[in-house]
């Protein structure tokens, strides 16, 4: 069911305001308009904007580009789709921003798809894993080419990064042979489940069952009951809307005797742990970057962000704040905010982000591998450490059992 | 099989605690609350509140945010139901708009986020071979007691018998002496009270969330149409039946189907008998 | 009912004339935008007064409608690719069908029970949308939708046109015998019968036109938004449409439009005030059940223009 | 004269409690009969099933030599049945010809073009000239049982069913209601069934009557025999208070 909210602000969205940095603007220049669709009340959004605004502070603080501040402008996007393409809407007619960088919901995503295109107005993604967002750019480039991808890596790669972890740490060394997937009705879900089974099952790992639940479920004992039915010895769950919160404690307070991991996306948040009492004990949860030495921006970006923010960033955060300045590096190079330069040069990034180096592919959508960005498993253990258990090479400590299930 | 007896009987307590209170006040008053599911959030995140922010202990916090939230009924519909009972539309109108506001003050005041509940028991249980929490348990134990204590209430004692007047004849009670409002006053109160006691008991192991009344008030709606606009004991074996078919739909179908249950069960219903399994009766 | 008199004439052709050049004077894409959200807004406020404020009978699913039609837009541009434009009439054609499927189950219940029949009409649809999410799309919808007309000042205008064409025949159903007629049904349906009257023919056709306009809406909305999703078939959507109505005041029909374009209008201004936008809202509505109970716009009507007539 | 309306072994039971027993009786055409009977005999029930407003338990009903038994209300009306209720219930907010105007949309009706002037007329007709745009909420009570009448023949009916007409009245008003009904059943040669519970009211109207008592019909036959009929007056004045309350 929907928030009550919603149908009220029926072609609305809330205007945040302008976020603007607070150094005086230059007078003789109007500022670089970047416009942040995104969630602004969920913790994805909060970081998206505030990300955004640290870096815009970092370029304005040397001078903004081209002799110009940038500005960054907010409209709530909701998860919503109607709200979402509400938000292009002002973003682009009303307030005539340059770029747009945010987004989190696929779907919404996916919606806004035309609006922007109409609008010739560049979009870098930060948050939503669809592939096929940008699978127009190469089949519509002229007009398409408007949309990149920044982060995160899509939800196919997020896939193959998965199977990587279940034939690699699951059965290459943990021997859980058997698994289950469960996942949330949703578009970027859809995307990746064939091509996490397909590979799980290639790689010799069994697929005892996989099963989608709806968002707004909140109660999973059936599903919990069915997953130890079937045998599976490890529970991959995939959701990013539905709660992590409930899924979490229920699996928690009925011991399940399976362990659980995989993208979770609220789980990601710094303060999950303690949200849930300290129920996520054992969780294992693909993230995009965490503390660590990835590069050597990661560290810096991260204590700085703490800092100012009082929270750890989520990835929406780093997404953002790496397409601040790969825009602003972009407009720098075509010594101009003209869509059609700025895009030849976004075309040619190449920079070093916070969680890898940032290149794009021929759809505009960002590549992984060695070196570049990437999916990371990091356990949530006692106290609320996280502790990365896999890939092999980045690994910070040992993967632990649930409580329930160590002796 | 345990498991969907156990899980079942569960969701059925809830769901009664829920539907008993809403059924009451529409069966006595005539007031269709579209704000019931409100009194369900408002009991979590005062329970939330007392806990986590004030401190207080738990079992002490439970039935203050019971009673604060009894009380929150009890201003609602003296000063915003009763003025606006002749129409229907204005009543379920006014409901909603408190609803509405309810929502909205939760989200002004703590955001979207997730707040947690702790829980009164942390053991884990284990019937016959299911597993199942401690507190799931002891949602259903309270949820029988509030719904026989109820019973004795009305059953057994001078008020009871006097809301059971009302709720057959408003104008006759009101005749015989009955101060009818005051009567109002009393089951909004303990509708409200049984709603939020759903809520302080369902938050440790659900979400605490300002959207978290909705699919309750969804629930509740669904059954009172089932068991009959007005009836107790129609809600009471509504709820086991929703309780139990929803259960049995996720175990043996899928999860994303049990939303549908309730919504077919009350088409079906106003197709077959609009009435309701008990309802067109006496209230109890 | 009142008959129009030329005031009101004069008084529509005002507000229209407003309504169509207001993009003209502020030369922004964004009002153009909000504008066609008002206008559609609009033809379902009005189609729902027709029937539900008419008849007495407060359908609380019109959201069914809606997404029907706009899902039917949907469809014929994600699946079959079609002209664009066939999707209206079909739109039409399957808000009917539906309303035909709905209605005669539920028409004959009386007080609450046809409201929450329509209801979960409404939400039953809703969660098959998400539960067959493999062809509609689930949470997401469906997307890809063609816009009708490039123009989105020339989308407007022809929306407005819509609504302008869609209040007048509603308006004249109202004040014709027909009109009549659903008003005597919602007075008493037992004299209605002792007078001859055959009360579920009646209530079946003033929802199935309530309906057909609901659906145009509906796929006139897909076709502005470019994608349709679940929650156009939500409570939340049939209760906006509600609000609006008694808002305008409850069976005037021109008083549901011109509420539903005001509260869309509304909603966008609040933006100032940010959060506490929908605490203002809702308090406006409380103030307005309070205080107005017939009512806002057609009781102010009435008042400004009684000297006039 | 033939038989308009047949009514064959018509039982109504509630639960334990039977409303109406067995009636059985035939109605000719331009006959003038009223039913009889203290509060509770069953007449209204009676009346309500004849107009299809409920169905029998078991029996049969004819009109116009037509099984109309499980006919809808509205159906049974367009058959040329038309009925007037014991509480008069106007349409409230609608004025006195739009009132009349519902019925004159009754497809019994159709033929007539001018549907306003028709209504008009029938106001006239029955004593409401003139004032067809006065709101019906502050009618008094004569005023609403013409409306009512004025609504029933707006159906062109072939037999007009009268609930109680006089109940509530003055003894002024009655005697110009009776006048108007009288002169309907002359004017028009209208078949006229009517409830009363009052013996006065109807000795001067009626050419019929059927006495009822607790559901069962315990007599049938000119008023003058059936105000000598031992089983009526058992049943009217063999309970005093009865007999006060219809005096």
């Amino acid at each position: 069911m929907d928030s009550f909210l919603r149908p009220l602000a029926a072609a609305s969205m809330i205007f945040a305001g302008a976020l603007a940095s607070t150094a005086p603007a230059s007078a003789q220049q109007a500022p670089i308009k970047i416009g942040v669709p995104t969630s602004i009340q969920l913790q994805v959004g909060r970081d998206t904007q505030n990300a955004a605004k640290l870096a815009a502070e970092e370029i304005n603080a040397k001078g903004g580009v081209l002799g110009r501040k940038l500005e960054i402008v907010v409209a709530d996007e909701t998860e919503n789709p109607e709200q979402g393409i509400a938000a292009i809407k002002k973003l682009t007619a009303d307030d005539k921003v340059n770029v747009l960088i945010g987004g989190y919901t696929s779907g919404v995503t996916l919606a806004q798809l035309p609006h922007i295109s109409s609008a010739k107005t560049i979009y870098i993604g930060v948050g939503a894993a669809s592939p096929s967002i940008t699978q127009k750019v190469k089949s519509d480039y002229d007009n398409y080419k408007y949309i990149f991808r920044a982060f995160p890596i899509n939800a196919a790669h997020q896939a193959r990064a998965l199977v990587d972890f279940i034939n690699g740490k699951l059965k290459g060394e943990m021997k859980l042979s058997k698994i289950a997937i469960v996942g949330e009705n949703a578009k970027w879900v859809q995307d990746l489940v064939p091509i996490l089974k397909k590979g799980a099952t290639d790689g010799g790992t069994e697929v005892k069952m996989a099963e989608f639940f709806d968002t707004s479920t909140s109660d999973f004992s059936p599903l919990f009951a069915k997953v130890k039915d079937s045998g599976a010895q490890y529970l991959i769950v995939i959701l990013s809307h539905a709660s992590s919160d409930i899924f979490v404690k229920q699996w928690h307070d009925a011991q399940v005797p399976i362990p659980i991991g995989g993208i979770d996306v609220k789980s990601q948040d710094a303060d999950f742990f303690t949200r849930v009492s300290g129920k996520a004990n054992a969780e294992t949860v693909g993230m995009f970057a965490i503390r660590a030495p990835l590069t050597p921006k990661t560290i810096p970006f991260w204590d700085e962000f703490v800092k100012r923010f009082g929270t750890a960033p989520v990835y929406t955060g780093i997404g953002a704040y790496d397409a601040v300045h790969i825009y602003a590096d972009a407009v720098k190079r075509a010594n101009s905010v003209e869509p059609d330069a700025v895009i030849k040069e976004l075309e040619k990034t190449d920079h070093v982000g916070i969680a890898g180096k940032l290149v794009f592919d021929e759809t505009h959508d960002v590549k992984t591998g060695p070196g570049l960005q990437n999916l990371l498993f990091v356990q949530w253990q006692k106290n609320g450490e996280r502790v990365v258990v896999w890939p092999k090479e980045a690994a910070t400590g040992a993967m632990i059992a649930p409580p329930w299930m160590s002796n | 099989m345990l498991q969907i007896l156990i899980y079942g009987a569960v969701s059925s307590a809830i769901y009664a605690m829920l539907a008993v209170g809403f059924t009451l006040i529409f069966g006595v008053a005539r007031i269709l609350n579209l704000a019931h599911g409100s009194f369900y959030a408002l009991g979590a995140y005062a329970a939330y509140v007392l806990t986590s922010l004030l401190k207080i202990p738990l079992f002490l916090a439970a039935p203050l945010a019971v009673l604060l939230v009894a009380g929150f009924g009890v201003v609602m519909e003296r000063f915003l139901v009763r003025p606006l009972r002749q129409s229907q539309l204005a009543v379920l109108m006014i409901t909603l708009a408190v609803s509405l506001a309810v929502e909205q003050a939760l989200f002004l005041i703590f955001g979207s986020e997730y707040r947690n509940v702790p829980s009164f028991v942390a053991e884990k249980l284990s019937i016959g071979g299911v597993d199942i929490s401690g507190q799931r348990l002891l949602a259903l134990v309270a949820g029988v007691l509030v719904l026989l204590t109820l019973w004795l209430f009305i059953q057994r004692t001078r008020l009871g018998a006097a809301i059971l007047a009302v709720s057959q004849d408003p104008e006759a009670a009101q005749y015989m002496g009955i101060p009818t409002n005051r009567i109002f006053s009393i089951v909004i109160a303990i509708s409200a009270g049984t709603a939020a006691l759903a809520g302080v008991l369902v938050s440790p192991f659900l979400t605490v969330q300002p959207t978290m009344g909705l699919l309750p008030m969804v629930k509740a709606f669904a059954i009172v149409i089932v068991g009959g606009l007005g009836s107790i004991p129609g809600s009471i074996i509504a709820s086991l039946i929703l309780g139990y078919s929803e259960t049995i739909v996720a175990y043996l179908i899928s999860t994303s189907w049990t939303e549908l249950v309730s919504l077919v069960a009350v088409v079906i219903t106003l197709m077959i008998r609009p009435s309701g399994i008990l309802g067109r009766r006496a209230a109890f | 009912m009142r008959r129009i008199s030329l005031i009101d004439i004069a008084g529509a052709i005002v507000l229209v004339a407003i309504l169509a050049l207001a993009p003209m004077f502020v030369s922004s894409n964004y009002l153009t935008g909000v504008l066609t959200v008002c206008a559609v807004y609009g033809i379902w406020a009005s189609s729902w007064d027709f029937m539900s404020g008419l008849t007495g009978r407060e359908n609380f699913g019109h959201s069914l409608f809606i997404g029907a039609g706009a899902y039917t837009a949907g469809f014929l541009a994600t699946i079959w690719s079609t002209n664009p434009w066939l999707s209206l009439p079909t739109a039409v054609g399957v808000a009917i069908a539906f309303s035909l499927l709905v209605g005669f189950p539920t028409l004959r219940l009386r007080g609450p029970y046809f409201a929450l029949a329509m209801l979960s009409a409404s939400a039953i649809l809703q969660r098959l949308c998400l539960i067959f999410w493999e062809y509609t799309g689930g949470e997401e919808g469906l997307y890809g939708l063609d816009p009708l007309i490039k123009s989105p000042l020339h989308y407007y205008w022809f929306v407005l046109a819509v609504l302008v064409v869609t209040v007048i025949v509603l308006t004249l159903l109202a004040q014709s015998h027909w009109g009549l007629l659903l008003r005597a049904i919602r007075g008493d349906e037992a004299t209605c019968q002792a007078a001859g009257i055959n009360v579920t023919f009646y209530k079946i056709a003033s929802l199935m036109i309530s309906a057909g306009f609901a659906g145009l809406g509906g796929a006139l909305y897909a076709h502005y938004q470019l994608q349709v999703s679940p929650p156009l078939f939500s409570v939340v959507v049939s209760i906006t449409v509600i609000i609006m109505v008694y808002v305008g005041g409850i069976g005037s029909i021109y008083g549901a439009a011109v509420a539903a374009i005001l509260l869309t209008l509304l909603t966008e201004m609040l933006r100032g005030f940010g959060e506490y936008r929908l605490w203002i809202y809702t308090l406006t509505l409380m103030l307005i059940l309070f205080f107005l109970p017939n009512g806002l716009i057609a009781p102010l009507w009435r008042r400004l223009t009684e000297r006039l007539r | 004269m033939t038989d308009l309306l047949e009514v064959n072994g018509v039982t109504k039971r509630f639960g334990g409690l039977t409303a109406v027993k067995n009636a059985t009786f035939t109605l000719k055409k331009g006959e003038f009969t009223g039913i009889l009977g203290p509060n509770g005999a069953g007449k209204t029930t009676l009346f309500n099933i004849l107009t299809g407003f409920m169905q029998p338990t078991t029996g049969t009903i004819h009109f116009n030599g037509e099984l109309v038994r499980e006919l809808a209300p509205y159906k049974i009306v367009n058959r040329g049945m038309a009925r007037t209720f014991q509480l008069t219930r106007p349409f409230v907010g609608m004025n006195l010809l739009e009132n009349v105007l519902v019925a004159c949309m009754s497809p019994r009706a159709s033929n007539d073009k001018d549907k306003e002037e028709r209504a008009s007329y029938l106001l006239a007709q029955v004593g409401l000239g003139g004032r067809d745009k006065e709101p019906v909420e502050t009618l008094p009570y004569g005023d609403l049982r013409r409306l009512e009448i004025a609504r029933a023949l707006a159906t062109r009916p072939d037999l007009l069913l009268l609930d109680e007409p006089f109940a509530g009245l003055g003894s002024g008003e009655i005697e110009q209601l009776a006048q108007l009904i009288r002169r309907l059943h002359r004017e028009q040669n209208l078949t006229i069934l009517l409830i009363e519970h009052k013996l006065r009211e109807f000795m001067a109207l009626v050419s019929r009557v059927i006495a009822m008592n607790f559901g069962e019909i315990i007599a049938v036959g000119p008023p003058e025999e059936i105000v000598k009929n031992e089983k009526v007056i058992e049943a009217y004045i063999g309970k005093t208070e009865d007999a006060h309350a219809s005096a």
